[in-house]
């Protein structure tokens, strides 16, 4: 299984991304922004970093870029789209996911490790339960996600909410951490997982995710 | 053609970056009693004339420099346009 | 001669009347206005080193590991598995004066292109920090916005930022103290070299364009009849551009993976005249430049604004004429502009164009090895004394001494900064920052580095060779800490106006007791920075050398962390270095004062002392090992138990808070105990007592565990925001 | 009292948000050949009149607002001022 990691000019965890991949067993293919295909990958990560600087709104500038027009081609057929931290600006910013990350409430930059609380099962956390927690570092800027009353309602319904800060580290109304599409094959998150998968620096709690988005790309080419 | 487009947060969204200048604006003794904080873009866009300027900021405004789901934008020529 | 308002021009530069003299001589005849600009910058303070470079020859700066010293851009030591290593630090103190963001911001910007310079990916930034006391509005604005600037450049280009140091002293108010550091990895075979060669070779340009920022001083050579506020277009501030240097950095190492370079320099201080100089000196060449292909910012900049702007996010390649389509390539890729603005001679010349026209002629040698260098006068400030004066006050009982000492800002947690910076871009962070050393493993590699930046200024000034001595045993012994043997040094040299004799002599002191225990320690150093005339109204700043140590660890899962692990462990101090209440925190936070004399550092013992630990971790027989620094020994146990979530017990000790060299808090299983004894050879041992328990007890102060993390992790938030 | 301050960077000083947006606006297809980029703050002043708002805001933008060596910025009513 090859998993496409995509790179824009200022990303920064993208090297972490490809690496993670190749720790979880898959094989990692660099896509550079302007590339208008995913190299043959049944996976994407959208990485980490400060893709055009986060000038403008984090995730803007590269929301508009070709190889976004890919990665939305492969959401739509049912592929496993995944947005980490700056990534999951890019999302929200090219509608693929709703809502949007705005500063952090404290105005700082903020890296920390954070417990997450699992609120359903779910095709990206294989072997976790409602009710678990996980634990993962996140670090950004404007991580404080926002989305109408009404719109927030509708995610709570349709079991769009994967993961809820336990303790809230940028004022993210309701605590969300991470967020799927109404399909569920695109998910965003804050925290990072690629930077929770080798004991030696921590958590592992990361891989968790990245088999998710593994074993969705496997069922996914299955059913095809 | 010169253009200026300021987005704003709309109203109802909370601004964290115009409260904290109210909060210090307090601490300095200034009444304060809302700051709001947007951004604004100044273009010089290649085009045929003021009108056509305003045309195309509003679509770039649109589409690149605000996110309609938290901000509103106003885009104002800096040459007079005539209608 | 130009004159302005009947100053000699060159007085206006910064020249005196025998180095303007001196230049006649070298050029035989008169230098034009646009050549006197170039002198009076490579003749300055900071690119020549007039008042150093004679010290900094007692600096050893020669080793097994050393693949490049002093001279390039930054060091570069051999860590095996065929990996190289660069540092260096540099300091921003006065851009961050003025501008505390963009100044930091940019600082890092600096130090960052001086590692890749050398063909080095960068892989972790370092930040030393100095500013007055907290309670004025004024300094936490500074703090603050320094962090955020340091944060926000480091963050945005994705390099870890894994360490550092923040001092608050009322001395440092007006000169804010701002050193930043970085780390690059190299395969040691690739080490790329700024020394031009090869007549007929390019001189690429490429990165941002060139503004007027930065022309400062030499503005008045600007042409008059300028249009009314023209000076606003020369701005004394500069705009880190986070986002330029990350993809300089990407470009750049493709453009050496490609093998598309002959030699590369960074764009710094003074800009293209210092780094062309440079380039042909090191390279025994000469550089033809046509100034009018410099692609610039702005409408009308005159030859000498391009010459010398500091305009950010540059760098400057030699190429050969078959690999430019290449190198364009590659530029254009990463959506950096890049311009041949000239090209290699052999003349030995720095000769500029401007339009076609000629507007210098300079031989390079004059700029650089002619520049002058002076002796310094030295005279020992009447405030040295001779011996330790300083007792505990029997007025405050231990235990409130040792709260307050956790509550305050020199010593309490410096999570409110780190929190701040990105700790793993680049998955290597094995330690983090918050105990001695930060451990980044060099992924794909096992191997591992370990790093630290110290200095002591409150110390340095009562003892300029002894505090010069401490710095690096600080620095090497943090390093020690974690398992990891230290293996080079960068510092950088913050001191006041040299051209005082006080000052000439910290100096020189300073410099001479680094080089003591540098030679002492087997520790070679690689790299450096001077920044002097750190004065306000005729006060200087503390003499404040820092320095920057990197160690090598074999392999990254050998690393040893500050915290305490289990209930039952054993509690050792390792060393029985000299202690004094002299220049310590306790002497700061209790008595009120800065006075007396630290103690000598015994750099055998500490020698012996890094040894012993490297032996440790390496048969793993550490559960953690703790330096004693700021707040002595009892802080360095309440540290460690804090930094384990888990209480300790100490029996009676001699000395709570007394500061010295030479000791570390270690713990081991209550079985290794006797095969480290053994192991520890020369270096004493003493049992101090146990982990475990929910309270830190050392001696007579007792302090709930929650109850000092509160003080302690509380300090700077309650300090910057009010709250937690 | 409404006022709105703009902020923007100075003429002369580097401005890498208008560059970058300037940049993928080129690659969106507009033609823009200079952007800059600064920033609104709407001011709710509690003073007496519009001339009184101008004049605090004047005096904020200056302190805290806009750091004078890199920005510069105007101040305007969001009412007419009667003099
Ligand atoms: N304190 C010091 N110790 C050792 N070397 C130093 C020191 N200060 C400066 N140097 C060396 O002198 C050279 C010039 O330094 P500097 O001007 O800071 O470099 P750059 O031009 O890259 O900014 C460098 O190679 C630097 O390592
Ligand atoms: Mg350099």
């Amino acid at each position: 299984m090859s998993v496409a990691v995509l790179a824009f000019p200022g990303s920064c965890d993208d090297r972490d991304a490809l690496r993670a991949v190749a720790l979880m067993g898959a094989e990692p293919v660099r896509v550079w922004h302007a590339d208008s295909d995913l190299g043959g990958a049944g996976a994407v990560i959208v990485p980490g970093g400060f893709s055009y600087g986060d000038y403008l709104r984090p995730g803007a500038l590269a929301a508009l870029s070709p190889a976004m027009a890919a990665v939305r081609e492969l959401a739509a057929a049912g592929g496993p789209v995944l947005g980490i931290c700056n990534g999951f600006q890019v999302l929200t910013e090219a509608g693929l996911l709703p809502g949007v990350l705005r500063p952090n409430a404290h105005l700082q930059f903020r890296f920390q490790d954070v417990a997450l609380r699992v609120q359903r099962e779910s095709a990206w956390l294989p072997g976790v339960v409602a009710g678990d927690t996980l634990e993962i570092p996140v670090k950004h800027h404007d991580g404080c996600y926002f989305a109408a009353p009404a719109q927030l309602e509708e995610l709570d319904a349709a079991g769009q909410v994967l993961l809820r800060y336990v303790h809230n580290p940028n004022g993210s109304v309701e605590n969300i951490a991470c967020v799927t599409n109404a399909a569920g094959n695109v998910a965003g998150l804050m925290p990072h997982p690629e930077h929770a998968v080798d004991p030696l620096l921590g958590s592992v709690d990361g891989r968790i995710l990245l088999q998710g988005l593994l074993d969705q790309a496997v069922a996914v080419e299955a059913a095809i | 053609m010169k253009v200026t487009v300021t987005v704003r947060p709309r109203a109802g969204i909370l601004d964290p970056q115009g409260e904290a200048v109210r909060r210090s604006l307090e601490g300095l003794g200034y009444a304060a009693s809302d700051v709001r904080a947007g951004k604004v873009f100044d273009l010089d866009l290649d085009v045929g004339d003021a009108r056509e300027a305003v045309r195309v900021a509003g679509r770039i405004a649109e589409q690149v420099l605000s996110n309609p789901l938290i901000e509103e934008f106003d885009v104002a020529a800096q040459e007079p346009v005539r209608l | 001669m130009s004159t302005i308002e009947s100053t000699p021009l060159h007085r206006s530069l910064g020249l005196t009347d025998a180095e303007f003299e001196r230049i006649r001589e070298l050029l035989e005849r008169e230098p034009n206005d646009f050549e006197l600009a170039v002198f009076s910058l490579l003749w300055s303070e900071h690119c020549a080193y007039k008042h150093s470079r004679r010290l900094l020859a007692a600096f050893p700066t020669t080793g097994e590991r050393v693949l490049q010293g002093p001279g390039e851009n930054a060091g570069v030591i051999d860590v095996g598995d065929g990996l190289a290593v660069a540092l260096k630090v540099e300091s921003h103190n006065h851009p961050s004066a003025v501008e505390p963001f963009q100044g930091a911001a940019t600082g890092v910007g600096g130090i960052l292109r001086d590692i890749f310079a050398m063909g080095a990916r960068p892989i972790a930034i370092l930040d030393s920090l100095r500013f007055g006391e907290l309670d004025a509005e004024r300094q936490r604005h500074l703090f603050a916005r320094v962090v955020e600037g340091v944060g926000h450049y480091g963050n945005c280009v994705g390099v870890a930022n894994i360490g550092g140091e923040v001092e608050f002293e009322a001395a440092y108010e007006h000169n804010c103290l701002v050193n930043a550091m970085c780390v690059g990895v190299l395969p040691a075979d690739r080490l790329q070299s700024a020394g031009a060669a090869g007549p007929g070779n390019l001189l690429v340009l490429y990165g941002s364009k060139t503004g007027r920022d930065g022309i400062g001083g030499a503005s008045v050579l600007a042409s008059q009849g300028f249009e009314e506020g023209s000076e606003a277009k020369r701005p004394s501030v500069q705009i880190g551009d986070p986002f330029t240097g990350k993809k300089l950095i990407e470009c750049t190492l493709e453009l050496l993976d490609q093998g598309l370079i002959v030699s590369l320099q960074d764009l710094g201080a003074a800009g293209l005249a210092s780094s062309t100089s440079e380039m042909a000196a090191s390279g025994g060449v000469g550089l033809d430049v046509d100034l009018s292909a410099v692609p610039v910012r702005e409408e009308g900049m005159e030859p000498f604004e391009i010459m010398i702007s500091e305009s950010q996010e540059r760098m400057a390649a030699i190429v050969e004429p078959s690999s430019w389509d290449a190198v364009a390539a590659v530029c254009r890729r990463w959506e950096v502009d890049a311009t041949v603005i000239g090209e290699v001679t052999e003349t030995g010349r720095l000769r500029c164009f401007h339009g076609g026209e000629a507007v210098g002629d300079i031989p390079v040698e004059t700029l650089t090895e002619a520049a002058p260098r002076y002796e310094v006068a030295r005279e020992r400030p009447a405030r040295l004394v001779e011996s330790a004066a300083v007792a505990e006050d029997p007025a405050t009982p231990p235990e409130a001494a040792l709260r307050a000492l956790l509550a305050a800002p020199g010593t309490a947690s410096r999570r409110w900064v780190t929190r701040q910076y990105d700790q793993l871009v680049g998955s290597g962070t094995v330690v983090r920052p918050g105990g001695d050393a930060a451990v980044v493993r060099l992924t794909p590699s096992d191997r591992a580095i370990a790093v630290s930046l110290d200095g002591n200024g409150r110390r340095t000034w009562l003892d300029p060779r002894r505090g010069g001595m401490s710095a690096v045993c600080e620095a090497a012994r943090n390093v020690a800490c974690t398992g990891a043997r230290p293996a080079a040094v960068t510092n950088c040299l913050n001191f006041g106006n040299p051209e005082h004799a006080d000052i000439g002599y910290e100096l020189a002191e300073a410099i001479g007791g680094m080089a003591d225990a540098c030679r002492a320690l087997g520790l070679p150093v690689v790299s450096g920075n001077v920044s002097l005339y750190n004065e306000h109204d005729g006060r200087p700043i503390p003499p404040t050398p820092v320095v920057g140590v990197v160690g090598v660890l074999d392999d990254a899962a050998l690393a040893v962390r500050a915290g305490f692990r289990d209930e039952g462990d054993v509690v050792l101090l390792a060393g029985a270095g000299a202690s004094a209440l002299d220049g310590s925190d306790y002497q700061k936070v209790i008595l009120g004062e800065t006075a007396g004399r630290i103690p000598e550092p015994d750099l055998g013992a500490e020698r012996d002392l890094h040894a012993f630990l490297a032996a440790a971790a390496g048969r793993r027989l550490l559960r953690s090992a703790h330096d004693v620094g700021g707040g002595g020994l009892a802080v360095a146990v309440a540290e460690a138990a804090m930094a384990g979530n888990i209480g300790v017990r100490v029996g009676k000790v001699a000395d709570l808070f007394g500061e010295g060299d030479g000791r570390v808090v270690i713990s081991a299983r209550r079985a290794d105990v006797a095969a480290l004894r053994k192991l520890a050879g020369p270096v004493p041992l003493q049992r101090l007592g146990a982990v475990g328990g929910g309270e830190i007890a050392v001696g007579p102060a007792r302090i709930a565990l929650a109850a000092a993390v509160d003080l302690y992790e509380g300090a700077l938030p309650r300090i910057m925001e009010g709250g937690a």
